[in-house]
């Protein structure tokens, strides 16, 4: 088992012929993902990577002659919002956005739109996922994967290749790793994906990589007290962060005020009983402490 | 981004809020040009973007221009927290009744565009949030309909408004509001917004900060850009497309991806030393990104070493490790460099990283202590 | 409210759809003028309400001014289904490449403004329903962020429209959109939208339906009434506010409810009557409006009897009974009149009905008919 | 038992002070209902119907302050769709929009807000609802009711009277009486009713009064032959209106290509098995023929 992509996901990549989008669903096609339809408007009938995958004008057609159950998208940012509803209105069940700086007040819209008609989106501005040997929808570097007993979800993108390394390296296999995109206003939370991997049968044990920015760590931390009983281990970025700047990340910014600070999100995840390491290196040993592996 | 309170003024004012806002002046001269021009007692007013300017005597009133430009003379060029005055707003000074807060925010945990509202004015609301929470009204607006109505006369009845002001708070928060989804902002703020002894309401101070991942569509907005209050190194870093933010240490660093950007400092920090600067150089990383980031790493006299931390994705190892090796030759100050190339193409990386004698590193906790070790070397 | 065509198309002008729009005339002389005034080729069309205008003649080519003249000659005057033709349309005549349907109705089953489309245009979309549904594009749009980018593109699409005119009719989309919304419509439909011989997207013909909840809002489009189409009866209705339709019965009835209106007019059928009219007097009905419901009535000379239904429930029974005996004391034409009143105070009402001579009844079949019995006793 | 509204009911009526809520509002008290506030922004501190009911400038200070959880809306049709968002934002699960004449564009988006935040609507252009001897929130006059096992759901309002009338002079009772309104968009259609009716446990037969206009008796139809096992009788208002004219009435037209006729609805509520009377009068004895009473 696993969370959100399998072996069941039929992909569509909109955008599919643009520059990332081909190179990104070529790598995607090489890990086992099926990919089986693209979208980009005006190039309805012809066919991407050399022929392998058909390609509509709308997500609407896409959808009906292929069956396409996800979508991953790699438009440009001021496109992105209106690719994200077409998915929606198209009724695919998954959303993943791939696409950095997408206007905030863009999202708030197209977010709040998803969420009512029931279509999960990850990101955007998130590296995606992937279902360690079933399928890969997004970014991370296939080659970086083992299977495993883990399930990874993190705000950031190279810093979870990072994690996910050292862990495949230490022998610690993965489930799911999940990307959910480093903006402040994401269409999937820490919470949801904990939740999902709290019920996956397969996953053991969890890894969470957080940063500076928001209280979304710490409302998982509360939810972890509450409801994962699975160990679990812990990173977050940033605590040499100074105040008011944004790391990068446009959610990544500790407030005048001094919310959002790396060592509050540290204390309230230890408080729930989740192992915080000081390096992406210590994540397996500790879990191994945790009694994973 | 930050906009200075004579730029979000203006904004506020084409959106109809009532304001005093008076004129910007760069010497002690035009302050007084100013003050006479506008009658009366005037309150000079430092421009930065830094807060607690009041404290820090960046805030004056003046009753003639003789005052206003004694007052000018003391402000332009005092330094607030690092930076140094070049501009103040010379406004006509108000008689102020009550003084209330009133401010939206884009609240990422409600995913809600929020009212926040407070008969305490003219303190900082985080101050009033910490001292009295309940005087705090934190009101999220829908996202799909926005500003209701209701909405409207609810703050005005719980701010406890004057019933023959409540029509006019209405034109105060309505063009806040407006003021807020037309320039894409992430805050919008009026304090304090006052009602004055001959019972008028104004916004006698505004700041706007926008979303910088809208600002491509708002050509008028970025051009309020104040490149005086910005490090000369964070403007290069963002006309080179590099995400850079100046610190105060000794080890540079560049890195491909936010996170992992962060990480490499937070462990530089664990490692024993301290980074100059966060530098994330975005995916693909090219030589001429390359080139660029050596220079604003370098222009900075403190930085001892460097360390490169690369993991590659959609960037490939070897590409990145030749454009470093290239670059590295045509810099003019040379400092260790610690480089650590993982993932696509990391294999490849290794002999060209190795003929041009860099310090390698395997783990990035290993990288850390190298660079830490090489910074101390070379101090 | 339904627009002329001219209207709906002065509509869709002012929010950027290409159309070719002409000009009225009411006189062939008139018309003649427009044609020159034009050049070339021109249409005349009959401004009327309702539709099969060209089967009925109402529709005419026109090569040249003395044709135009005479064309608009045979037209203007022409009864189509009851209604006269007072005005006529010329406007420059098109060379028609392809003929499409678009429009937007406000769809209450999926509580959402629709887009239908189809590339079946030039025929009623109500003919294409029944002979070809699968030629035939319903989109629901999102009732809270409305048209959508990719929802154009779909439709332009679907339609399968030239490559080079999709850009084009974006245009046409999203100015017909913005006018339904902005002029709170009920139906906004361009019929045929037509390609041209020369590659250009032009709106033919045009018809716009307004919600008459949102007319008050609108005066601008109230000024765009055309009374010349109306019962003058309905309009004296619609100034005394009263909700009246004219029918071609023999029994007037006089209702306080729409529902309960409906069901009196039903009654008196199945009675074995004809019902003249359909007329809600609304709640609370005052004397003065009794009096205007009476005259509205009565200037129907098919009217031979009065059926009186009123359940009080807002509406005081004894008020509506004296305002009916004191405006019975002023008409100019006295026919039989059934009054029934119940719900509040009905009891009151008994006596001064009974003293004013006034045929009663206590059920509301009782009342059918006996006013059916006193109209055939009448004619 | 009964639907919607019943002794718990703490309702709160906004635009108290006006004409109409005013002379609607003591027919409630007077009937029995609980009215816990008023609301008439600029009044609040006052009180209303005699210092019976105190008066708030918000709902959200009425709710806070009194508990309400039902609200009735008596204000003009320009404000009608402030004061139903209003309600919605302070959490009132019911709202009961009285106002006739709202546009529809405006019930396109109020509607649409309030059911994706779970409060239920009945309106606007309705006269409300009674739960027979428990509340009555509305404008239905409370003389002509008696309690009994019938539930009565309608799009009309005097007709309603008209009904009810009919089944309490021939000794049918009722449980509640439900008037959902007769513009184009509306909060609450029949099927929603229907269910309710459906699954409480007192009443025994349902009433459904509809007219000429959109296709929603047919649904109700299709539902009630699919869910729907208590006796029906029904009545259809319009069988001679003229197509293409609006019937007083909002939603009542024909349209002109013929659908939404009486005759349509008649046709598919008997294929549902639902008894269809000629005249109002005949309902109770219909009722009778199927065993009620």
């Amino acid at each position: 088992m696993s969370i959100l992509v399998n072996r069941e996901t039929r992909l569509l990549v909109q955008g599919i012929t643009g520059r990332e989008g081909e190179f990104h669903s070529t790598a995607m096609l090489e890990y086992g993902t099926s990919i089986v339809a693209g979208v980009t408007p005006g190039k309805g009938g012809q066919s991407a990577l050399d022929g392998r995958v058909p390609v509509f004008d709308t997500v609407a057609e896409a959808v009906e002659q292929t069956g396409a159950n996800a979508t991953c998208i790699f438009v440009p940012a001021a496109f992105a919002p209106d690719a994200m509803l077409e998915a929606s209105a198209a009724r695919v069940p998954l959303v993943v956005c791939i696409t950095e700086g997408v206007p905030a007040l863009d999202m708030l819209r197209v977010s709040h739109v998803l969420r009512a008609s029931g279509t999960r989106l990850i990101g955007p501005n998130c590296p995606g996922m992937t279902s360690v040997d079933e399928a890969k929808v997004g970014i991370i570097p296939g080659n970086i994967h083992a299977r495993g007993p883990v399930g990874l979800v993190s705000r950031s993108g190279t810093l979870t290749y990072e994690v996910v390394q050292a862990m495949t390296d230490a022998g610690m296999g993965q489930t799911t790793c999940v990307g959910i995109g480093g903006d402040p206003i994401i269409g999937t939370n820490f919470i949801d994906i904990l939740d999902m991997f709290n019920q996956d049968p397969e996953t053991e044990a969890i890894v969470m990589i957080g940063e500076i920015g928001g209280e979304e760590e710490e409302k998982a931390a509360a939810f972890c007290a509450r409801e994962v009983r699975k160990p679990m281990a812990a990173f977050i970025a940033g605590r040499t962060a100074p105040p008011g700047r944004r790391m990068g990340h446009a959610g990544a910014i500790i407030s005048s005020g001094g919310e959002g600070t790396a060592e509050s999100k540290r204390v309230a995840l230890e408080e729930a009983g989740v192992r915080v390491a000081d390096s992406p290196s210590h994540i397996p040993q500790l879990l191994r402490d945790a009694g994973v592996g | 981004m930050k906009l200075q309170e004579y730029r979000s003024k203006e904004i506020l004012a084409r959106h109809g809020v009532p304001l005093l806002s008076g004129q910007t002046a760069t010497t002690p001269e035009e302050a007084r040009a100013a003050a006479a021009d506008l009658g009366g007692a005037v309150v000079i007013k430092a421009q930065v973007l830094v807060g607690g300017r009041g404290k820090a005597g960046g805030v004056k009133l003046a009753s003639s221009p003789d005052e206003a430009e004694q007052a000018a003379r003391e402000i332009i060029g005092l330094d607030i927290k690092g930076t140094t005055v070049k501009t103040v707003l010379v406004a006509p000074a108000a008689d102020i009744a009550h003084e209330y807060y009133l401010g939206l925010i884009l609240d990422r945990s409600s995913k809600a565009i929020t009212i926040i509202a407070s008969a305490e004015g003219g303190v900082e609301i985080e101050e009033t949030a910490k001292t009295n929470p309940d005087a705090i009204l934190s009101l999220p607006l829908h996202p799909l309909i926005g500003l209701q109505e209701h909405e409207v006369r609810r703050v005005a009845f719980v701010l406890g408004l004057p019933a023959d002001l409540r029509k006019d708070f209405a034109t105060v928060l309505r063009g806040l509001y407006a003021a807020f989804i037309e320039s894409d902002a992430d805050l919008a703020e009026v304090n304090p917004l006052v009602v004055t002894d001959d019972g008028r309401l104004l916004a006698l101070d505004a700041k706007i900060v926008l979303d910088d991942s809208a600002l491509s569509r708002h050509p008028d907005l970025e051009a309020m850009r104040d490149l005086n209050e910005e490090e000369p190194s964070e403007i290069a870093a963002r006309e080179a497309g590099i995400s850079f933010i100046k610190l105060d240490g000794s080890i540079g660093c560049m890195v491909n991806g936010a996170g992992l950007a962060m990480t490499t400092m937070d462990l530089v920090k664990l490692a024993g030393g301290e980074p100059a600067n966060f530098l994330d150089i975005g995916g693909g990383a090219k030589q001429d990104k390359v080139t660029a980031a050596f220079k604003i790493i370098l222009d900075d006299p403190n930085v001892k070493a460097i360390l490169i931390n690369i993991f590659g994705g959609i960037t490939r190892g070897d590409e990145v490790a030749r454009g470093i090796v290239e670059a590295r030759a045509a810099l003019t100050r040379d400092v260790p460099m610690v480089v650590r190339i993982v993932g696509t193409n990391s294999e490849e990386a290794k002999p060209i990283l190795a003929e041009a004698n860099l310090i390698t590193a395997e783990s990035l906790d290993d990288a850390a202590a190298k660079a830490v070790a090489a910074a101390g070397a070379a101090a």
